[in-house]
């Protein structure tokens, strides 16, 4: 039941939000709902983990284990926060006679937490991808919201490039299918039927069928060479969307991408798609290390690093064993944490200078201080500095592959040093020095920013602690996976 | 005999949908290219309809009708009116001339049997053998969405893909369940719907709907 | 305790006092060698004590460390003067350090006298503590290796137990190495002291001094002391060339006798190595600065030489 | 080789005393400078030359008493490169004017007691130069001077009395500045 | 003695929540400056006196072990206290105390200007990461500690953060400290994969059983990781750049403490985790040192940046070190233990005494730097006569840096020389002469530091002020006095009464090696390898001190004339004396330049302007004369071509075409596609 309100909440904000024109009403039914969402959500998760169970709802359609509770704990978290910095953002960047682009910010913003929450909490692997799909058309006309042609542009090929790839994840969904059904006859398109049956699947379909869906939920995870409409669409969107999008929607990719790996992985051992993932993890980080090397847009540099991220994490996993995974999910929590504060970060930076240019982009930490700091930190945790949750996440992914692939991790790690280059590099330039003549001084959006103190305190209190109940419910998480 | 002259007919029927991506490839002028996507998509429907009779399923039959529904009528009436409201359009070459892209649309042909071989094989479907074709109309379509400059054919090429994709599904294991059909019915209508409000805005952008306008955003 | 303290005595003395006849018989030799006359051997002790009677005039430019080096250049001498072994291997203040600390010794000498080359301000001055400097340093390597040359044969760096172990072979002169590490130690000894073809002690051109240039703002009692002090300095170095490398006649107790005919044999010695330099200098000129590292890598190249010899030819 | 050979085989050119009426007179004069430097400089005299402006006439024949036949150093006497290290300053030409005020400080840089001996007809006079637009004056006319040799040029042994000559001098005024 | 766990536990707590105190009070003080100022530093040198008695009470014998495992969460925090870890307290804390007396005068300044709360703050995170990184016992604790240390002084290199110099410094310091991390890290966990553990102790435990390729893996990682730390050449081409950039009481701790933290690790792996190892790595890191010290001295040498030449002076002084630790190394290979602990002696003594002339040396520098506002030597002079207590200072600390007696300086070179000339017991021609070699670099290194410092000291302070700015120096302030004497003091008493360290020392190098060094001490005398070698360095001072005052009176019984007179330089009569005259630091490099061309390469450039009626009339001459460096040439600047121009190139994939996008989409399908199959 609790799921099916936890789906209910964000569909019919979203619903009611369309149909408003008083814009502070829809502002308060955006922030209740995410409120709403996100007390449903940690209610299920906690019951989740809790009692060490998982929650089945709408005939089994609907199903929430541990791995489920953690997506959706981000999701709902993260909603609930970048809703918050929204009001604030979108009051800022749409005054009164933009009302119907702030209603379709809202609306959709609700939609596209409404489709996330389907494709994590949904048995299904059908309806998880028609969600994911959905995730797409939520979020096309977010990254087109100000309807430039750059924003234009980015929402295009974040439209085609996503459809596409999302349609040859289909194909594998179906061979998946294919190979469940064949191999013991009917069966239904449930995770929980083709994990029970997975060791008497077809490994030769199997094989297929995982390639078909690395292409094409790694498209969406936003994994190279997949990834190329990612730092388009990321940089272009509203700030709180593309912290959407970045922290969370990218590892919805990677939730439907692991459900897969673990079916797979009883069916033909953990090293086929140990290779796959670790190929395609350090092509990702190369691509992005890259990219972040000489990047000159602030949030490009940003969308890049979670080309970055999404490569560590998928190193974790390929790495595997019980530490692999168990880093790989805590990167997932640390990277969602700290790339949603920084984008939306990012928001007050390109209120502040109008600009995405890092260049032009000087004297940070002396225009707006608070801003300044918190974009700073949020940097160091990315570049996985202590005291900060990444830190301890890519530690604990490295140690596992120093133990498994020795070499695959210390590409990885090189990799990584290269990145440190390229974002200093660009963090340097932009909190230093002395700000434009003409800026005023001070910070934007100061109560907007509440919210984010949230991110900062879990990520520092991640960096130096991993609370027991955390813990808890990483190991039954990796349990669902078979871990 | 029904049984007899089902593979072959689903043969003659995958074939033809995937002969009319080929036609696709060729064929330059935007109304007539709608017309081959309505056509694949007929091919496809009549295809599910067979199926659907030989398993004696009703709700594959449904899904035949929806599918001849939504992608022979309403879409490429969608597709229609974008074509209307956007007018002539200049005729720009693709990247890949016909007679070079027909040959790698052959190459792909040969590729998706080489793929496919393994599941032909462990398949005791009747319609197996056809599995190979439909993965060509995928790989077909995404190919197209690679070579064609416009944003409207690159749609086409992205609705044959999942005509493609369709078809595998229907081959394979006569079709996913009926609410993932009917979900994935409705992801693709309001595809089609925001695509067609994106040609709008290109073609209000950039004053035409050539993909290769946009190459604003790099690096 | 009073052997001691005589002994110690008689050291500085000798070389305080000598030196300036080292200085004189040096410059004589030369002379002649040179068909003149020259100056007394005692001219050098005539020229100290004139100094001493002439103001000190000094540049307006300079600092307190202007004043302070000549005293502390002697100074060193004078210590150095007490621990180099020069009658007895027993010399008594010869725990103050071994060889090395010698040669520090003497460089915080340099180190303040190329101070007080800058201090005045004129370009001669630095000038000449740039130049000295670099031939300090290019010296220094040859030095020590020429020193773990002679620790490696009688496994000591202690001046005194040098100078006993030496004693003590007596096939010493056949040993290549020995020989070799002679030839480079003599030839930074010539690089220290500012002599020939290193520097021209008695040049009156300005561009080509190396010493003379540190030392042109000094008069009166300073000039005097440094002068000394360079006097002293040469003095030592052929000391430690005569007793570290041909360590005959040393005493061995703290006796009257031994004591008397190990100065013979030190005025013996020294004054054969001046004979040396002095012919050493009328037969070379002085070669230019940029050729002067070449010099001291020659050299270097011999106390390595004497190193390995030690090590492959046991 | 060459060099030590002929090291060897050259005796000492030095002339001894008595040889030439010249020589002989030349060694009297350096007897009596030594006996005056003995008592005021411990038989020891460092020489500063300058160039005040002479045609260098003078400095041919001072640099003559460097030389192994007149072998300056055997009397203690010893020329240096720093006004701070004289004791004499030897002073050549007319002073011109560019040369006036280096010359003052030259005096002034040399620590006292000190000499200044002006050596040859321009340093007493201009010579032929007086008159001359960029003559500033004799050297007396720049700092005080002990003795004057004249001549164009004078002799080596000439300019050896006229140090001789000074020393006489200067022991006058030192008793003068004792005696205040 | 015996020091209980009690007092050094509440030494370690009081220490850690000074430094906590100092942070979050200059923080909460972010909008009083002033305030801040004090907050901060007051705490921190409240935090710095306690370390510097837990670093003594461990050196006493004190010992301490703490581990929380609710912190870094795998393995927890482990902490802990032996001699090793005591030492390098001792260390920082020597150095950290006179800085924040210091600083407490110097960032005043800065008040208005920079933000003085984050400074205050990172200051205190600083001196308590270092602290605590020493005391780390399990890889995660070191490594979380490490990164702390080079964060928060990345933040104390940004402090003059409008300066673009400032911002490359930082970026190039932070990325090598960050490529050093890589390889720690890597190291580390090849480490506790091969022994099994994460803890130090295992380590140690398990490390006889880590053989062959794995081993020399580890050893060159580390040695890699802390090298690029400890700023050995060819990893220290941050060091020149970070240090100077950064205030000056921060560039004494980075330059005085914080690379020595490189060389604790490698004493760390070569003496404790690894115990031991082949020949060639105690080669290796003498022939590194060789190069660092000789290279870094003739950096030091051509440059005009007052503190960039001190930073080089750092790589050189690291080489000297690292002579102390490889010699080290080496012995142990060949079971010398008592050898071995001479060498590594001398080793931690120059690090003891490195950190105190150099932090005397930052400070003085500071000093100049904020009485004239350059750090161009070019431009000072005559500060002596404008500065002169800073001047003692500086010239105490320059005498010291130069190895000369009777300053700390020469106690540790003495001893390094002797370690090395004792190699001769080690039965391998070739190591012989590796040591042989070695011998005549640091000689070689010793005699170009007096040079240089003959240059730093003599440009800088004598003479004639070169630029107004010299012209209106003026004396620093109390404060900054008061922590420069201190340290200058220090010098003294290290150079002159060595046995108070030693005694600490011996007992530490025997706790790692198991035998006691090669080497007796008393009050007044040390003797190494039986009787190879004696120094009585405070007979030294005493004797030069007696004779000093001895010669005057001598003068004087000798009725010399003292009468001085003034009068202007001699300039062959010339008619005024100005600062152009004099000889500039570049003119006194110059032959240093020529000899060693083949190393500097140097750029020379002439540009004559003529007066434009007559060519034999000269408007201005401008020479310059400038060295260039070998490694940013042939290493880091093609590495760095290399990977700009590869990452353009790759920046061509996003190309902007989105059909462009959809073949990789194909290709990347089909290419996996084929592989699966």
């Amino acid at each position: 039941m609790i799921l099916a309100t936890l789906l209910l909440i964000p569909a019919l904000a979203a619903g009611s939000i369309a149909l408003l024109r008083n814009r502070r009403l829809m502002e308060t039914v955006h922030a209740l709902a995410a409120l709403a969402t996100l007390g449903t959500g940690l209610t299920a998760a906690i019951r989740v983990w809790r009692g060490k169970t998982e929650i089945i709802a709408l005939d089994h359609l609907l199903r929430a284990d541990a791995l489920s509770a953690l997506m959706v704990t981000l999701v709902t978290l993260l909603g609930a926060i970048a809703a918050i910095y929204g009001l604030g953002y979108i009051r800022a960047e749409f005054d009164a006679e933009h009302t119907k682009q702030a209603r379709m910010f809202f609306s959709l913003s609700q939609v596209f937490i409404f489709t996330m929450l389907l494709a994590v909490t949904t048995d299904n692997l059908g309806v998880m991808w028609v969600a994911i799909e959905a995730t797409t058309l939520a979020t096309v006309f977010l990254v087109n919201l100000h309807n430039t042609q750059n924003s234009l542009e980015a929402a295009y090929k974040y439209l085609i490039l996503s459809s596409v790839g999302i349609a040859l994840a289909f194909i594998g969904t179906v061979l998946m299918y294919y190979a469940g059904s064949a191999g013991s006859g009917e069966i239904a398109v449930n995770w929980t039927s083709l994990h029970a049956a997975a060791s008497r699947l077809n490994p030769q379909v199997v094989r297929l069928a995982f390639v078909f869906i690395l292409v094409g939920y790694g498209t969406k995870a936003g994994l190279a060479p997949m990834h190329t409409w990612l730092p388009d669409a990321h940089s272009e969107a509203p700030a709180p969307i593309s912290a959407l999008m970045s922290g969370v929607l990218l590892n919805v990719g990677l939730y439907a991408l692991v459900r897969f790996k673990a079916v797979v992985d009883i069916t033909l051992g953990s090293g086929y798609s140990s290779r796959l993932l670790m190929g395609i993890g350090l092509l990702s980080l190369a691509v992005a290390s890259a990219f972040l090397l000489t990047q000159r847009n602030y949030k490009r540099m940003l969308a890049y690093s979670s080309v970055e991220h999404m490569g560590i994490i998928c190193l974790g996993l390929g790495f595997g064993g019980y530490w692999g995974v168990f880093g790989a999910l805590l990167h997932v929590i640390n990277h969602a944490l700290s790339k949603s504060l920084l984008f939306m970060l990012s928001g007050n930076i390109l209120l502040k200078y109008r600009t995405t240019d890092i260049r032009r982009v000087r004297g940070l930490l002396r225009a707006s201080p608070l801003t300044g700091g918190a974009f700073l930190a949020g940097t160091l945790a990315l570049m996985g500095l202590p005291p900060f949750g990444p830190f301890i996440s890519e530690f604990i992914i490295f140690r596992a592959g120093i133990e498994s692939n020795a070499w695959v991790a210390v590409i990885g790690i090189a990799l990584l040093v290269v990145v440190f280059a390229g974002m200093l590099a660009s963090v340097n330039q932009m909190l230093y020095g002395e700000p434009p003549d003409k800026l005023e001084r001070g910070d934007v959006l100061k109560w907007s920013m509440t919210p984010l103190a949230v991110n900062f305190v879990l990520l520092v209190a991640l960096g130096l602690t991993l609370p027991s109940a955390l813990t808890n419910a990483l190991k039954q998480a990796i349990a669902v996976l078979g871990g | 005999m029904f049984v007899e002259i089902f593979p072959k007919l689903v043969n003659l029927l995958a074939s033809l949908a995937v002969g009319t991506a080929f036609l696709l490839i060729a064929r330059r002028d935007l109304r007539g290219q709608v017309r081959l996507f309505a056509a694949q998509s007929f091919f496809v429907s009549i295809l599910a309809g067979v199926i659907a009779v030989f398993a004696r399923s009703a709700e594959l039959f449904a899904v035949a009708l929806g599918l001849a529904l939504l992608k022979v009528f309403i879409i490429p009436a969608i597709l229609n009116r974008a074509v209307s409201r956007i007018g002539l359009q200049r005729a720009v070459a693709p990247y890949l001339g016909a007679p070079a892209a027909l040959f790698v649309s052959g190459v792909l042909v040969a590729l998706a049997f080489y793929v496919m071989a393994p599941i032909t094989a462990s398949n005791p479907l009747p319609t197996a053998d056809a599995v190979p074709v439909a993965f060509a109309g995928v790989l077909i379509g995404a190919f197209i969405t690679v070579i064609r400059r416009r944003a409207l054919t690159q749609i086409l090429g992205f609705l044959m893909l999942e005509n493609g994709i369709f078809l595998l599904a229907l081959l394979a294991t006569y079709g996913v369940p009926f609410i993932v059909e009917i979900g994935v019915f409705l992801d693709v209508l309001v595809a089609v719907l925001i695509m067609e409000v994106f040609i709008y805005r290109i073609k209000e952008n950039f004053d035409s709907i050539e993909v290769g306008e946009m190459g604003r955003l790099k690096g | 305790m009073t052997a001691s303290i005589l002994i110690e005595a008689i050291q500085l003395l000798i070389v305080a006092l000598a030196a300036p006849l080292l200085v004189g018989s040096v410059r004589k030799l030369k002379a002649r060698l040179q068909g003149r006359r020259g100056a007394s051997v005692f001219q050098p002790y005539r020229d100290l004590r004139k100094l001493l009677v002439k103001e000190a005039v000094i540049s307006e430019n300079t600092s307190w460390i202007f004043r302070f080096t000549p005293y502390l250049v002697a100074s060193v001498m004078l210590l150095s003067s007490l621990v180099v072994p020069m009658l007895t291997t027993r010399t008594p203040l010869g725990f103050t350090g071994n060889i090395i600390v010698l040669m520090y010794l003497l460089l915080l000498a340099t180190f303040f006298l190329a101070l007080a080359g800058l201090d005045a301000g004129s370009a001669f001055g630095g000038m000449g503590s740039s130049r000295e400097m670099i031939i300090a340093a290019l010296a220094e390597p040859t030095v020590m290796i020429a020193i773990f040359a002679i620790a490696l044969r009688v496994g000591s760096t202690s001046l005194d137990e040098i100078v006993r172990r030496g004693a003590d072979d007596s096939l010493l002169l056949l040993n290549p190495g020995h020989l070799l590490a002679f030839v480079a130690f003599f030839i930074v000894a010539l690089a220290e002291t500012g002599r020939l073809p290193v520097d021209n002690p008695a040049t009156h051109l300005e561009l080509t001094m190396i010493h003379e240039a540190m030392i042109l703002e000094y008069s009166g009692r300073h000039l005097a002391l440094i002068e000394w002090a360079a006097g002293m300095k040469l003095f030592l170095f052929l000391t430690l060339l005569s007793n570290l490398f041909f360590p005959w006649g040393v005493a061995r107790t703290l006796e009257p006798l031994p004591v008397a005919i190990a100065f013979a044999a030190l005025a013996l010695k020294v004054g054969a190595l001046a004979a040396a330099v002095a012919i050493l200098e009328t037969s070379i000129a002085k070669l230019r600065l940029f050729r002067v590292p070449e010099l001291l890598s020659g050299s270097f190249t011999l106390a390595l030489l004497a190193v390995i010899s030690f090590f492959f030819v046991r | 080789m060459t060099l030590v050979k002929k090291i060897w085989t050259t005796p000492v050119v030095t002339e001894p005393q008595g040889v030439i009426i010249e020589d002989a007179q030349i060694e009297i004069i350096a007897r009596q400078i030594d006996e005056r430097a003995r008592k005021l400089f411990g038989r020891s005299l460092h020489i500063r030359e300058v160039d005040a402006g002479s045609c260098n006439g003078c400095e041919i024949e001072i640099v003559a008493l460097n030389n192994p036949y007149y072998d300056l150093e055997r009397f203690g006497l010893h020329f240096v490169a720093s006004p701070r290290h004289a004791d004499c300053l030897l002073v050549t030409g007319p002073v011109t004017r560019n040369m006036a005020d280096p010359l003052r400080r030259t005096y002034e840089a040399t620590p006292g007691p000190k000499l200044v001996v002006a050596v040859g007809d321009c340093a007493r006079d201009c010579g032929v130069f007086a008159g001359g637009y960029g003559v500033f004056g004799p050297v007396s006319a720049v700092v005080p001077v002990d003795v004057v040799v004249a001549g164009c040029p004078p002799t080596p042994p000439m300019i050896l009395s006229g140090i001789l000559a000074a020393l006489e001098k200067r022991e006058q005024r030192q008793v003068e500045i004792t005696q205040q | 003695m015996t020091i209980n766990e009690a007092l050094m536990l509440n030494l370690l707590a009081g220490m850690l929540s000074s430094f906590g105190a100092g942070a979050i009070g200059a923080l909460l003080c972010a909008r009083w400056p002033r305030a801040a100022r004090v907050v901060g530093h007051t705490f921190a040198l409240l935090g710095a006196l306690l370390a510097l008695g837990l670093g003594l009470a461990g050196l006493a014998g004190g010992t301490v072990s703490v581990s929380i495992a609710q912190v870094l969460p795998i393995g927890g925090v482990a902490l802990g206290v032996d001699r090793l870890s005591a030492f390098f307290i001792l260390v920082i804390a020597v150095a950290a105390v006179p800085s924040a007396i210091y600083a407490l005068g110097y960032t005043r300044e800065y008040e208005g200007r920079y933000s003085l709360a984050g400074m205050g703050a990172a200051l205190n995170l600083f001196l308590a990461s270092m602290s605590l990184v020493v005391m780390a016992r399990n890889a995660l604790t070191f490594l979380a500690l490490w990164e702390a240390m080079s964060l928060a002084s990345y933040f104390l290199v940004m402090t003059e953060r409008d300066d673009r110099e400032t911002e490359r410094a930082g970026w190039l310091y932070f990325v090598m400290t960050h490529a050093g991390f890589a390889c720690l890290l890597v190291g580390f966990l090849l480490l506790s994969h091969a022994t099994g553990s994460m803890e130090f102790a295992g380590w140690q435990a398990g490390a006889a059983a880590v053989t062959g390729t794995t081993r020399n893996l580890v050893f060159i990682l580390l040695a890699v990781g802390f090298g690029s730390k400890a700023g050995v050449i060819p990893l220290h081409i941050w060091l020149p750049q970070a240090h100077p950039a950064a205030p000056s009481h921060v560039s004494a701790l980075m330059s005085g403490v914080m690379i020595k933290l490189g060389i604790y690790g490698l004493v760390r792996v070569g003496f404790d985790w690894l115990s031991g190892g082949p020949a060639w790595w105690g080669g290796a890191l003498l022939l590194v040192a060789a190069i660092s010290a000789v290279l870094g001295v003739l950096y030091a040498l051509v440059e005009h940046d007052l503190k960039r030449l001190l930073a080089y002076h750092s790589v050189e002084n690291i080489g000297i070190i690292l002579f102390g630790v490889g010699g080290g190394m080496l012995f142990q290979t060949y079971h010398l233990p008592a050898l071995a602990g001479l060498a590594l002696i001398a080793g931690l003594y120059h690090t003891l005494n490195h950190a105190v002339f150099k932090s005397l040396l930052f400070m003085g520098a500071g000093a100049v730097l904020h009485a004239t506002h350059t750090r161009n030597m070019e431009e000072m002079g005559g500060l002596i006569k404008r500065m002169p207590q800073t001047a003692v200072f500086f010239l105490i600390g320059s005498v010291a840096i130069a190895a000369l007696p009777p300053f700390n300086g020469f106690i540790s070179e003495w001893l390094t020389f002797q370690s090395l000339l004792l190699s001769f017991q080690i039965p391998d021609k070739a190591v012989n002469l590796t040591f042989a070699l070695s011998v005549a670099a640091l000689a070689l290194t010793s005699g170009l530091a007096a040079a240089c410092f003959i240059k730093a000291f003599g440009i800088s302070f004598l003479a004639l002020p070169r630029s107004e700015h010299a012209e209106s120096a003026r004396e620093v302030g109390f404060s900054m006095r008061a922590a420069m004497a201190l340290l200058a003091v220090a010098c003294l008493v290290l150079g002159v009464a060595p046995f108070t360290v030693l005694k600490f020392l011996s007992k530490t190098t025997s706790e790692l090696l198991g035998a006691t060094p090669d080497m007796q001490f008393t009050w007044n005398r040390i003797v190494t390898g039986g009787s190879f070698a004696t120094v009585s360095p405070l007979w030294i001072a005493v004797a030069l001190a007696a004779l000093l005052a001895s010669i005057p009176i001598t003068l004087r019984v000798f009725r010399a004339n003292t009468a001085r007179r003034y009068y202007e330089t001699w300039g062959c009569g010339r008619a005024v004396q100005t600062a152009r005259f004099e000889y500039t630091a570049t003119s006194f490099a110059n032959p240093f330049k020529r000899v060693f061309s083949v190393l500097y390469r140097p750029v020379k450039e002439l540009a004559i302007e003529f007066h434009p009626e007559s060519r034999f009339f000269v408007r201005t001459i401008s020479y310059s004369n400038e060295a260039r460096s070998i490694f940013d040439d042939a290493i880091y600047g093609p590495l760095n071509r290399m990977l700009r121009s590869f990452a353009q190139r790759v920046r061509l994939l996003q190309s902007g075409n989105v059909n462009v996008y959809l073949l990789y989409i194909l290709v990347a399908l089909v290419v996996l596609l084929v592989i699966a199959r």
